[in-house]
């Protein structure tokens, strides 16, 4: 039994098609979170299902229920905006009574949920401030809320955080976090934010275009991304790409370096074609160990960029550039050479032609 | 020279006589430049004013005679033209000499009075007593007792125009045939207020309010309008000053078969020697000054004061002309004109100020139908008391 | 250490104070010292020249004694109330109208704004036409047979200010319209989003959250309706005159004629002043909310 | 597998896709059906100044006013373009056409250009005092012109400006200026800052970032200030009559004279099509330019 | 000498004192970040050195020269903005000349500081477009060029990369970095993101209400805070904090737990006094090499945020949540109970009345 399920959905604004046949079956209780490019679609997608977009094709199901074309408010589900969206002229006992007292909910009934809700959000001390006194966490917080009273079954998230600043941001995710592992309801959560999505996702659907790329586990989105789109997207930074071939079958090629791919785990075994091969920054491994990689090599370091915790070192392996994370406290200067050294088994090689994971 | 006059003489019958000055002022080679402004003088004069004051006069214009530039004058802005009045015996040729007397201050002349405008007449029209198969009344009495013919023929006794100096003409006209002149007087030169109160003028007030009864049913604005009502027929009559001559006139109407004019309501035949009068504002141009005063000797001129008046349906402002050529109308008026039956003309008596006032209570009395003529009394009595 | 000295601060930014110089001018000399000029004048017994003989408050007595002006008042804050009711309530509704997506909005907007472009004495002359008893509207309906149907409000006093209000209306709702429908789609989509979630009904949503968002439009719409108000006047001058009677004067038509046509120009001071006057009751309560409330925001 | 389910045959019954509407739902017929009421309440004068300027004086007597014309004759216009008399003059509304484009012209670029570098001035050079005077000017937005016609008629005579077209440009442009420099404050405080302090460092002075930066970005603005200049301008009545003359009297208070001139019976049919003629240049102006005039009352008018 | 030294500055706006006698001195091709919260004086600063804002009080030296009162364009700057700020109706080649063409400088000259400029940001194929038909990326190389072809002595960088995405900034990053090691001179550069300041400073100024906090090297910043405010600011995710106290000499308490700072670096020597004990989550170390370290505990993970190439545990020690950051490919999971450990020599101490380290 799938919580929410979506089936051949198109979405046309006009002539210009943002949703293109897209199937997704969301389990209950899971945490999905839509990852993707801006413009890719993840607020369609999300309109959708709450009903606030008409589709153009396909149907939509929630709970096993057709909602296609359901009203919004009958579907079972509550949104949580950007902007917040709270309603600034009503207090925020109002903003989270709104909806219920429309719906003639019992006094009681609305009063019980009300204080159910703040305390679960630990906002009843602001219950009778307007918005415009609140700070973005809470106002975030109320917005949760107002989801939170409605007593449903799949909460829609469109980028709840990414209007407040870093440190906030960290804390709401947890928080978020708690709140599911506390509701065990079903969240689809939009973001484009990389952290938020692997911290708070059961599964992950990258999108880009109106199509889901790869909906995965983060770990598996991580370590083993379906084409170059995906391994490019996920990861800071980023992964590096060497442009070679394998015409030797097993092994990669690029200017006079060869890798041997002994351990890899090709999807449908290799292929003998020109291919991107390519590697976390943060799997490599310099200095002494290096050479107990099954792949090593000397380089020079071009760029040096200590960030505190960590420090990118900039390099290049035949003359593509090649980035390296490696510890804080790590003593490369720019200017140094020095040896690295990974294991081929923790890299993703993607045919050239389509892009995808070989 | 160009001289620019301003004036606001725009009905047909009006605009007909205005060209008759310019016809004759261009004849002396000078060029007249029409400066004419719609909407009547109230309209007109602030304009008039403003440019005056403003520092861009015109060559000439008309006002009102009377109190009217007094200011003006006071502030040295007019032209002086005691030189060619004296020149012209103005002083002897002008009848009546209070014409004079009003374009006078500290003994020196500065306007030239071009024709006399009378208030006190009714105009009525033959069709519409004979659609309601009366006679044409020949006084104010009867003409109250043939209403209700006239109202069940489907007319309108009493042709009015929504504008105030019109309700306000022509209660000064009820005033004098009811009230006297003698009332009249009292109450408007002397400004008495007791008088205004009193019993008398209470007479003159329910007169005021009976015709407001007859005119139910006029909804035009103008006074031509009303005028036109008379004209075609569909009014009985109208309260309205010689003026109204021109229109019938340009209608092609003759007087005494297709309309009749009761001077003086039929029965108090006197007239008021009101009329316009043209300024000459100062200048610094010598030729502009040159051509003022030329056109100032033209308009008192013989012919011209002819021509214009027999089209402005006015009457001359000298007695030394011979009028013939004049109608009917215009000549019950040149009569009463020769006896002497004369009183001065609100404008010359009362301020701007105190006209106004008059007039915005008159306009009120008239379409407020709630305002008995008793309270009408009062107000009218509290103006006087102020008037200055 | 070379201490460069300070530059004269007034010559700091001179070029933009010698562009701001006909602001300035205009400030001074226009809006503050005509005025000033026109309220000291109010206090004289000025005729048909402005003359400095004081009389105290002699003309404002006699103007608060004035049955005209006082019909005028009564006119103004007549006219004034409800134009600024039908104006909010029409505009608005008229932009909720036109906010729902509708086809042809552009053509509709059009139509009810282009009024907008037309004088007053246009509007004035138009309408009085429509509402001329004898072709207009009541002859219509007569000759349709209801033949004792009254409808002549140019020519009633007791209605005359409705007939006013109709033409201004026509004129000036389309423009309060524009600014509401800014107004609207101004509004967060989000919040729109919301309401649906919440299951609240659209009139509802409008009401009870649109309306009290849109508050500042609702503000600077009222200020401009009032403004235009006060200043009445092409628009009574070109349908009524004023009348009938005294009917349908406006303070502002007062003002011109005391000023010009009484030729007691301390009298039409007088009655500017107060007009003045209650300007500033209006302005200055909503300067204070304008910027008053939340000073440093901009 | 760029999809992960692209390949799924899914079975799909009930609804699907959008919802089926119907065209004439109660909803729409109201909507429509209101709005259409409302178009033809503000048609219909429009209608009726055409569809009476159309007719001859004997259809007008006898007809109604809604009804169209007729016998269409066009003999109202010519009479109200260059036929109409006020006083002797008999030359319609033609003289006022081109006064009022005499004194349109000058009156909207100077009154703009001003305007625009006041705003400038306000927006991105703050001095001290400046909002002072700007406050002061808003104020004077609200004040009833006729507080300041007398006096103005003095000053204009100082300047020894009545009645020329400079004191008339000079009156517009002062008249006009609250509105307009509040208009180009915002605009130019919209712009981004930062465009400004870009220019400052780049060595531009006060003209030239005027000219050079905020000029070419502010056509829509420019546009705005026309349209409402142009049609206030066209449409003034009170200064045209007090601060002109006869012979330089715009087309409005020519039209006033035509429409008060009554000569016997009023002539409906060539009042209207004067009228018409003296309202169509801004209306053209209107339709033409709809949307851009709403999105820049928008953007002036609209804030917050 | 110096190349920017700005004494005692005091900047108010109107009542508000954004400003507060600030004194900075900054050396000839030095590359100053100025990092701070949102609204802490940053960009006020800058634009008080380029002559954008009138001082209240104090001076600004360029170049040893007084500079307080010269307009922007006589001050030897060039700045480049957040929102690029390009002229949008003139070509990029537009752009670029507009100063010079302003300083009359002769046609050939800027014709060949354009060609230089173009040629170093590699924009030479875009000198005839309008802004409007650039990438973001490309109009902040332009925005740059502006600046660079004044040939100043200072740059002046006010958060340059925030308006574009993640991997377009950390390439552009690059690119500055690699324009400073070419050109040598000056910078002053505002960000408020830790990675950007991190990796291009020569030297970080923290600023906080108007005042600078800290003036140091980053990696001295990163290890080395001055008061809480820096530690708790630097670092992401940020440093864990225990509050106990020192009333034992050279040992930290809290709860029942004891902590020997033998070999941690006092600035004064040991206060006996309520302190905050700060460590960042990433020295911590967990699984069986914690036992080798100073100090050691078992602790229960509570959440655990994986977050693809590190994993962020949340435990808590004596009650107080603390956060370990571990490698992306550790397995521990909620619930799960672990051994951590850390070596105190690498912790911060603050005193909690004055929040300053001891
Ligand atoms: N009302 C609309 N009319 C036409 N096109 C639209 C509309 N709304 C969105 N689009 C287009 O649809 C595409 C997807 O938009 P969507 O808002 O879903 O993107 P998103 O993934 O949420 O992006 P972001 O991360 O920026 O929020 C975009 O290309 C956008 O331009
Ligand atoms: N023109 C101004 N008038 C009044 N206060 C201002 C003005 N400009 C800035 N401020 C205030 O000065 C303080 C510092 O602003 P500043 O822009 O320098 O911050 P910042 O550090 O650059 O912030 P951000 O990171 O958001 O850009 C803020 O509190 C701000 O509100
Ligand atoms: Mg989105
Ligand atoms: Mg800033």
């Amino acid at each position: 039994m799938t919580s929410v399920s979506i089936k051949n959905l198109d979405l046309n604004f006009g002539s210009v098609k943002v949703l293109k046949q897209l199937n997704l079956e969301i389990d209950h209780g899971e945490f999905l979170v839509l990852l993707g490019a801006s413009g890719c679609g993840k607020s369609t997608l999300l309109n959708c299902i709450a009903g606030l977009l008409e589709v153009s094709d396909g149907q939509i199901h929630i709970n096993d229920k057709n909602v296609t074309w359901e009203e919004p408010s009958d579907r079972g589900i509550g949104m949580v905006f950007q902007s917040y969206a709270l309603y600034p002229q009503m207090t925020v006992k109002g903003n989270l009574s709104f909806g219920l007292k429309n719906a003639r909910v019992p006094k009681d009934e609305i009063e019980s949920r009300v204080a159910r809700a703040a305390e679960i959000l630990q906002i009843e001390p602001l219950l009778h401030r307007k918005p415009a006194a609140l700070s973005g966490g809470q106002r975030q917080r109320v917005a949760i809320g107002r989801a939170l009273v409605r007593d449903v079954d799949v909460f829609l998230f469109d980028e709840p955080l990414s209007n407040l600043d870093a440190k906030l941001r960290a804390d709401l995710r947890v928080e978020i976090k708690r709140l599911h592992q506390k509701l065990h309801n079903t969240m689809i959560y939009v973001t484009h934010d990389q952290v938020e999505a692997m911290t708070l996702a059961d599964r992950i659907a990258i999108m880009k275009e109106g199509l889901i790329q790869q909906l995965d586990s983060p770990a598996e989105i991580y370590n083993r991304p379906v084409n170059k789109y995906v391994a490019d997207f996920i990861g800071s930074p980023s992964m590096n790409f060497l442009d070679g071939d394998m015409s030797t079958k097993g092994k990669f090629k690029t200017g006079g370096t060869e890798i041997d791919l002994g351990n890899y785990e090709f999807v449908d075994g290799p292929i003998g074609a020109p291919v991107w091969f390519g590697f976390r920054p943060e799997h490599v491994i310099v200095g002494e160990a290096a050479t107990s990689q099954p792949f090593s090599t000397k380089v020079v370091a071009e760029i040096v960029e200590p960030m505190g915790s960590d420090t990118l070192v900039w390099t290049s392996i035949e003359n593509q550039p090649f980035r390296v994370r490696v510890d804080g406290q790590a003593s490369i200067k720019t200017g140094d050479e020095f040896l690295l050294g990974f294991d081929p088994a923790r890299a993703s090689i993607f045919d050239k032609e389509n892009e995808l994971r070989v | 020279t160009d001289l620019e006059v301003t004036h606001w003489w725009t009905s047909g019958g009006e605009a007909a006589a205005v060209a008759e000055f310019a016809k004759a002022f261009n004849a002396t080679g000078n060029n007249w430049v029409d400066g004419a402004i719609a909407g009547g003088g109230g309209v007109a004069r602030p304009v008039i004013i403003s440019r005056i004051l403003g520092g861009d006069p015109m060559g000439a214009t008309q006002l009102n005679h009377g109190r009217q530039a007094e200011e003006l004058v006071e502030a040295g802005l007019m032209l002086d033209l005691t030189d060619i009045a004296t020149e012209g015996g103005w002083r002897d040729i002008v009848n009546p000499t209070g014409l004079l007397d009003s374009c006078t201050v500290d003994g020196k002349i500065y306007c030239v009075p071009v024709n006399i405008h009378s208030w006190q007449w009714i105009w009525l029209s033959h069709k519409a007593f004979a659609d309601a198969g009366v006679d044409v009344p020949s006084n104010w009495d009867e003409f109250t007792a043939s209403a209700d013919a006239l109202v069940a023929a489907g007319k309108t006794p009493l042709a009015m125009g929504q504008q105030s100096w019109q309700s306000s003409g022509a209660f000064g006209v009820i005033n004098v045939a009811i009230g006297g002149l003698d009332l009249w007087t009292k109450i408007n030169v002397n400004k008495d207020a007791e008088a205004a109160a009193g019993p008398e003028m209470a007479k003159v007030f329910e007169a005021y309010g009976a015709a407001r009864v007859l005119s139910e049913g006029s909804n035009v604005q103008d006074w031509n309008q009303a005028t036109n009502m008379v004209i075609t027929g569909e009014a009985g009559g109208q309260i309205m000053g010689d003026w109204a001559q021109g229109e019938f006139q340009v209608a092609g109407q003759t007087a005494g078969v297709d309309y009749t004019c009761l001077p003086g309501l039929g029965v108090n035949e006197i007239i008021s020697t009101g009329g316009d009068a043209f300024y000459f504002p100062k200048n610094d141009d010598p030729e502009v000054t040159a051509a003022q005063k030329e056109l100032a000797k033209l308009m008192i001129s013989k012919p011209v004061q002819v021509a214009f008046n027999l089209k402005k349906g006015s009457l001359p402002v000298r007695g030394d002309i011979d009028m013939s050529t004049a109608n009917d109308c215009m000549q019950k008026g040149l009569e009463i004109l020769a006896a002497g039956n004369i009183m001065p003309d609100g404008n010359q008596v009362l301020s701007a100020d105190t006209s106004g006032q008059i007039e915005d209570l008159m306009v009120e009395f008239w379409n407020d139908t709630s305002m008995t003529p008793a309270e009408a009394q009062a107000a009218y009595a509290a103006i006087i008391a102020e008037a200055d | 250490m070379a201490q460069s000295t300070r530059p004269n601060r007034l010559f700091r930014n001179l070029n933009a104070k010698i562009a701001a110089l006909p602001m300035i001018a205009t400030a001074l000399v226009v809006f503050i010292g005509f005025t000033v000029w026109t309220i000291v004048h109010s206090f004289t017994k000025s005729k048909l020249l402005p003359k400095l003989d004081f009389v105290g408050f002699a003309q404002y007595e006699r103007l608060w004694g004035t049955r005209r002006w006082l019909v005028s008042i009564e006119n103004l804050a007549f006219y004034g109330i409800s134009s600024l009711v039908f104006s909010l309530t029409i505009g608005f509704l008229l932009a909720c109208l036109l906010d729902q997506k509708i086809r042809f909005e552009n053509t509709f907007r059009t139509i009810i704004l282009y009024p907008f472009a037309l004088s007053f004495i246009v509007t004035g002359l138009v309408w009085q036409w429509i509402l001329n008893p004898e072709f207009g509207v009541q002859n219509i309906v007569r000759s349709l047979g209801f033949s004792e149907f009254v409808f002549d409000p140019l020519y009633n006093a007791d209605v005359v200010i409705f007939g006013i209000l109709i033409a201004g209306l026509w004129q000036g709702t389309g423009f309060i319209m524009v600014i509401m429908l800014a107004g609207l789609r101004g509004i967060d989509q989000e919040i729109w989003k919301a309401s649906r979630i919440d299951g609240i009904p659209s009139w509802k949503t409008y009401i009870f959250v649109v309306i009290p968002m849109m508050r500042p439009v609702f503000i600077t719409a009222l200020v401009l309706i009032a403004a235009g108000i006060v200043k009445v006047y092409d628009l009574v001058v070109a349908q009524t005159n004023g009348g009938p009677g005294n009917a349908s004067e406006v303070p502002a038509k007062y003002v011109y004629d005391m000023m010009f046509k009484n030729q007691n120009l301390g009298q039409g001071f007088a009655a500017s002043t107060v007009m003045l006057l209650s300007v500033l009751v209006i302005l200055i309560p909503w300067a204070y909310l304008e910027f008053g409330g939340r000073k440093g925001d901009k | 597998m760029t999809n992960s389910s692209s390949n799924t045959t899914v079975e799909m019954t009930g609804p699907r896709g959008a919802k089926p509407k119907r065209a004439l739902s109660p909803r729409n017929i109201m909507i429509y059906g209101v709005l259409l009421v409302v178009a033809c309440y503000y048609l219909l004068p429009l209608y009726v100044m055409i569809a009476t300027s159309l007719k001859g004086m004997p259809e007008i007597r006898l007809g109604n006013i809604f009804a169209p014309p007729v016998d269409i004759t066009f003999e109202p216009w010519v009479k109200a373009w260059s036929q109409a008399c006020t006083g002797l003059n008999c030359e319609g509304l033609s003289r006022g056409f081109w006064n009022s484009v005499r004194i349109l012209i000058p009156s909207v670029a100077i009154s703009i250009l001003i305007a625009s570098v006041n705003g400038y001035a306000l927006a991105n050079w703050k001095f001290k005092g400046a909002e002072v005077f700007f406050t002061i000017l808003i104020f004077g937005a609200f004040i009833p012109y006729q507080i300041m016609i007398y006096p103005m008629v003095i000053f204009l005579r100082e300047l020894g400006l009545f009645g020329k077209l400079g004191g008339l440009v000079l009156v517009h442009t002062v008249f006009g200026m609250p509105i307009l420099t509040l208009l180009f404050r915002n605009y130019f405080t919209s712009l981004p800052e930062e465009l400004f302090k870009a220019a400052r460092v780049d060595g531009a002075g006060f003209w030239g970032i005027y000219f050079r930066i905020m000029l070419p970005m502010s056509i829509p603005i420019f546009v705005v200030a026309m349209i409402l200049q142009v049609t206030g301008i066209w449409n003034d009545f009170l200064f045209g009559v007090i601060y002109t003359k006869p012979d330089a009297y715009p087309m409005t208070v020519q039209l006033n004279n035509i429409v008060n001139s009554v000569q016997g019976v009023k002539e409906y049919n060539v009042n209207m099509a004067a009228t018409l003629l003296t309202g169509v240049v801004p209306l053209v102006i209107y339709f033409a330019s709809g949307k851009l005039f709403v999105r820049g009352i928008a953007a002036g008018a609209v804030k917050g």
